[in-house]
């Protein structure tokens, strides 16, 4: 069953030096609250995994946080390059970053059969490309019906999921809405799991029997962090905030900015700092 | 009304487009000229963006793949392995839209890097959707401004299959769809040849010579036995679209 | 996009003289009355595909439409044998019935399969068990990462695809809520599809991001058949006629009365026979 | 109060249940045992069927493994392929409960057919989620009424693989789950010997003599050592299970 904790607990508890971590969200729903307390516990040598390394990732890559990043699209959606992503893979600072580069196909299968307890996905993709010559992982099997070769990538278990979700009840059930990606299958693909909430509420009360929900007993621990997506967005509650997508765009193109960034707003404050984003849903829906 | 080279390249793309399609939309120019065919000759048609919003409606365009609005207006999100398996997989997407950072003569794109794999000059932001959606949709059509560093000789890296080194290629791999079948530029439409799939221009948009087509091109073009002029835009596609930018702006509160 | 047909119009359409067909529906929401059609229709040689083959299929069984069945799990839910499946079986009546037979893991994986435009799938099953060496189809792969070898079976890819659902729109989308069983997967996996369906609406309405909708180019033909899933249920709208299935194993046990009760209720009624058994969703909800 | 076999296999079967247990229950005793665990002793069980509903609280027993009550009091439902895909091939599952229309003295199960599969004498429903059920949850308990035609010497087919030929087999297929550590019959609870995985009876219910158990099995019948008396049912148990029992015959309408 599922623990509440506070975000500096459900870090220490669930996320380790050395760990493969997949922090997901696509565009919404975005953990930026728990990454930004994986930098403020020093976190290192990680194996960053994401479809859409964005800002988060970029902060973590900026930071020393990362050893490797497993990736499928790494640019700041509507805007451009992310600096700090370039700057390890161009130049190696603040140090080296390996990279195992998929497409989204390739990734959102792995996740899919990580999810799945199978060894790896099978899909049609990779055809005529070049990015099986530089990534090992992708490989093929033969269909024992038609003989028909179709690629395969290894299954995505990260030994820890870190996501957002929009509501916990009491008892640790979990529930996504809107735009849901692939965060139900990085938890149940990772051994451990964080989840961060807008809200804890006494129960779900009437909804779709069919709502994404993730069981209390599917999940490690949970916390409470209203706003904890910003400057992505959790639907229901409050937008995407697209000036900061474009504003980071300058902050991050160069070091120094970055790094006084990063103390200002990352090793100087806490969680709390994401409340001021914050609406409750009844608020949000006006 | 007149109209710069952009809105040319966005009107242009969106006439292709009917309202019988299922559109796999990319950010940016494909998802401009997606939503201009939507509020102009083809309101029926379906546009599925990544993030899992089927049949989505937006207003306004949004910034990124997964913005709020494309969910709000779907008819309803899936998750994002149904959408790449269920959808994109399963064969249901007669049209996939892309962009690129890098074309070459028979429309195999790249978006992963300039320079070496493994010490890049600029590493760009890799392939996402695009490799299948290259290869598992219908067709495919492209949009890119011109330049000489996009339209180069020969890619760096080939991220996205369009037809290899010339027909017949895709039909080797096994592919049964039919590739890149449009590229829209904001100078000219260009097409596979049908005997050899090398790109060849089919329309020059208004005021555009051949020669600045060229310039643009790092290989040496073709120009199909009947080149025409593309139509210029008419005052109710740009009305839309201009519209469609100002929704836009004042929603993201920032050009977009 | 779909169209708005008659019940016998569909069936005509989307049903033919030795097709394979999916009629899913996991106790919820069996199509019975697309049933009863296509039995009124006479069709012949059919491969009948379905996880659970319930009354539905011990008619069409009985009634002579089946070639072979392909299915996981044959009898009358809670009750005990299906009685016209096993005649066919044990003692080729009416005529020999070939069978395919899996297990539910492989038959659900294989829709998905099926869906998802892949030629097979792959799982963790069939682990010292006797059906591999009655059904060649139950075969495998080996992982290309770890050598671990996994059972496969080929994806399912019927001709038709036949289910009921709650609603749909003007448009032609469908909507299907509660337990949702395989019916997406087998109208995604088949080449044609019918949907009966207890109610058209303008439109949904406000609704859960994620409702579980089949788009309207993603399925063939749409008729309107309220009451069409009875004996089975529809979620929010008349619930399972549970006397009905353990009366249903009387009615089958003979021949004779097998046959009586087809002709009485199915060749001498029409798809109206099944409206009484309609509730409008605001009545059930009483 | 007095009970019947049916109802102390039901209870017995329930006490093997705690709270923190994730249960993959069949329809019929499992569905009773799992059900009267909840209302008693383990209100925090979770119990999932294998329609998708999960973590459920049925008032009255389903008839179906899919009935709208699994639904209307689930958390949520998902489809079938995922509910066999993250969720039971997940290994999320601690304990699946499964009943039988044979078995064997390695708690292998046979619910397929009687006599040649090509030609059988009797032809039963089938494995449905059971083979999987049974290789993928953490334990299984089986439940069944005993009888010389049902725990058989040699079984027809292998459905359900148990401990097939004895100790070791499972580990020999590469399963790393524990398979059948109980079968809970109407006349005694079994348990696989340590050594040799053959099923030796633990504890008699009450009144029941070894000779009584000998007699419903068809195969000579190991007793362990410290063999002990099945507790009798409680009157709470036994007014949870007939209260149960009740609704669920009011609410169907028929003797469920």
């Amino acid at each position: 069953m599922a623990k509440f904790v506070s975000l500096q607990e459900g870090i220490e508890e669930v996320l380790r030096d050395g760990d493969s971590v997949s922090m997901e969200g696509f565009t919404h729903l975005i953990p930026h609250a728990a990454g930004h307390e994986a930098i403020r516990q020093g976190r290192k040598r990680l194996t960053l995994i994401r479809m859409t390394p964005d800002l988060i990732y970029d902060q973590l890559i900026g930071t020393g946080c990362a050893e490797k990043l497993i990736f499928s699209w790494g640019g700041n959606p509507g805007v451009g390059s992310l600096h700090r992503l370039r700057d390890a893979i161009e130049n190696g600072w603040p140090h080296r970053l390996e990279i195992e580069e998929h497409s989204h196909a390739a990734m959102a299968n792995a996740y899919e059969a990580g999810a799945a307890n199978l060894p790896f996905a099978v899909f049609r993709g990779y055809k005529g490309v070049d990015l099986p010559k530089v990534n090992p992982n992708i490989r093929s099997v033969t269909c024992p019906y038609t003989g028909e070769v179709l690629a395969t990538v290894p299954a995505l278990r990260p030994d820890a999921a870190v996501i957002h979700a929009l509501r916990a009840d009491r008892e640790g059930n979990v529930l996504l809405e809107g735009i849901v990606g692939v965060q139900k299958e990085a938890v149940l693909a990772a051994k451990r799991s964080l989840v961060t909430v807008e809200e804890i509420v006494e129960d779900f009360g009437p909804r779709n029997a069919n709502a994404v929900i993730l069981p209390s007993w599917a999940v490690t621990a949970i916390a409470h962090v209203p706003g904890g997506a910003y400057p992505s967005y959790a639907h229901g509650y409050y937008k995407r905030a697209n000036e900061f997508y474009i504003g980071w765009d300058k902050i991050a193109r160069e070091r120094d900015s970055f790094l006084s960034w990063i103390k200002a707003n990352v090793l100087e404050k806490g969680p709390d700092a994401f409340a001021q984003y914050a609406r409750p849903q009844r608020q949000a829906a006006e | 009304m007149s109209h710069t080279p952009t809105e040319m390249m966005t009107i242009a793309a969106s006439r292709l487009l009917t309202n019988d399609d299922i559109c796999f939309v990319g950010i940016g120019a494909p998802s401009a000229a997606c939503n201009l065919a939507r509020l102009t000759h083809a309101p029926g048609i379906t546009l599925i963006y990544e993030s899992g919003t089927l049949s989505t409606r937006p207003t306004v365009l949004p910034l990124s793949i997964g913005d709020g609005e494309l969910c709000d207006t779907a008819l309803t999100t899936v998750p994002v392995p149904e959408m790449f398996r269920y959808w994109l997989q399963g064969g249901r997407i007669t049209i996939g839209f892309l962009g690129g950072a890098q074309i070459d003569r028979f429309a195999n794109l790249n978006t992963t890097v300039v320079g070496d794999y493994a010490a890049p000059k600029v590493r760009l932001p890799g392939g996402g959707g695009a490799p299948e959606i290259a290869s598992n949709c219908g067709q495919i059509f492209i949009t890119m401004a011109m330049g000489s560093r996009a339209f180069v000789e020969k890619l760096p890296f080939i991220t996205s299959f369009g037809h290899g080194t010339g027909k017949g290629d895709r039909e080797k791999l096994g592919l049964r769809t039919k590739g890149p079948t449009r590229v829209i530029t904001d100078l000219c439409v260009m097409a596979p040849d049908p005997e050899t799939a090398e790109l060849s221009v089919i329309s020059l948009h208004p005021g555009v010579t051949r020669e600045q087509v060229q310039a643009g091109c790092g290989w040496p073009l073709r120009f199909a036995a009947d080149l025409t002029e593309t139509p210029a835009p008419s005052d109710q596609e740009l009305e839309v679209l201009r519209g469609l930018h100002a929704r836009t702006r004042q929603a993201h509160g920032v050009a977009a």
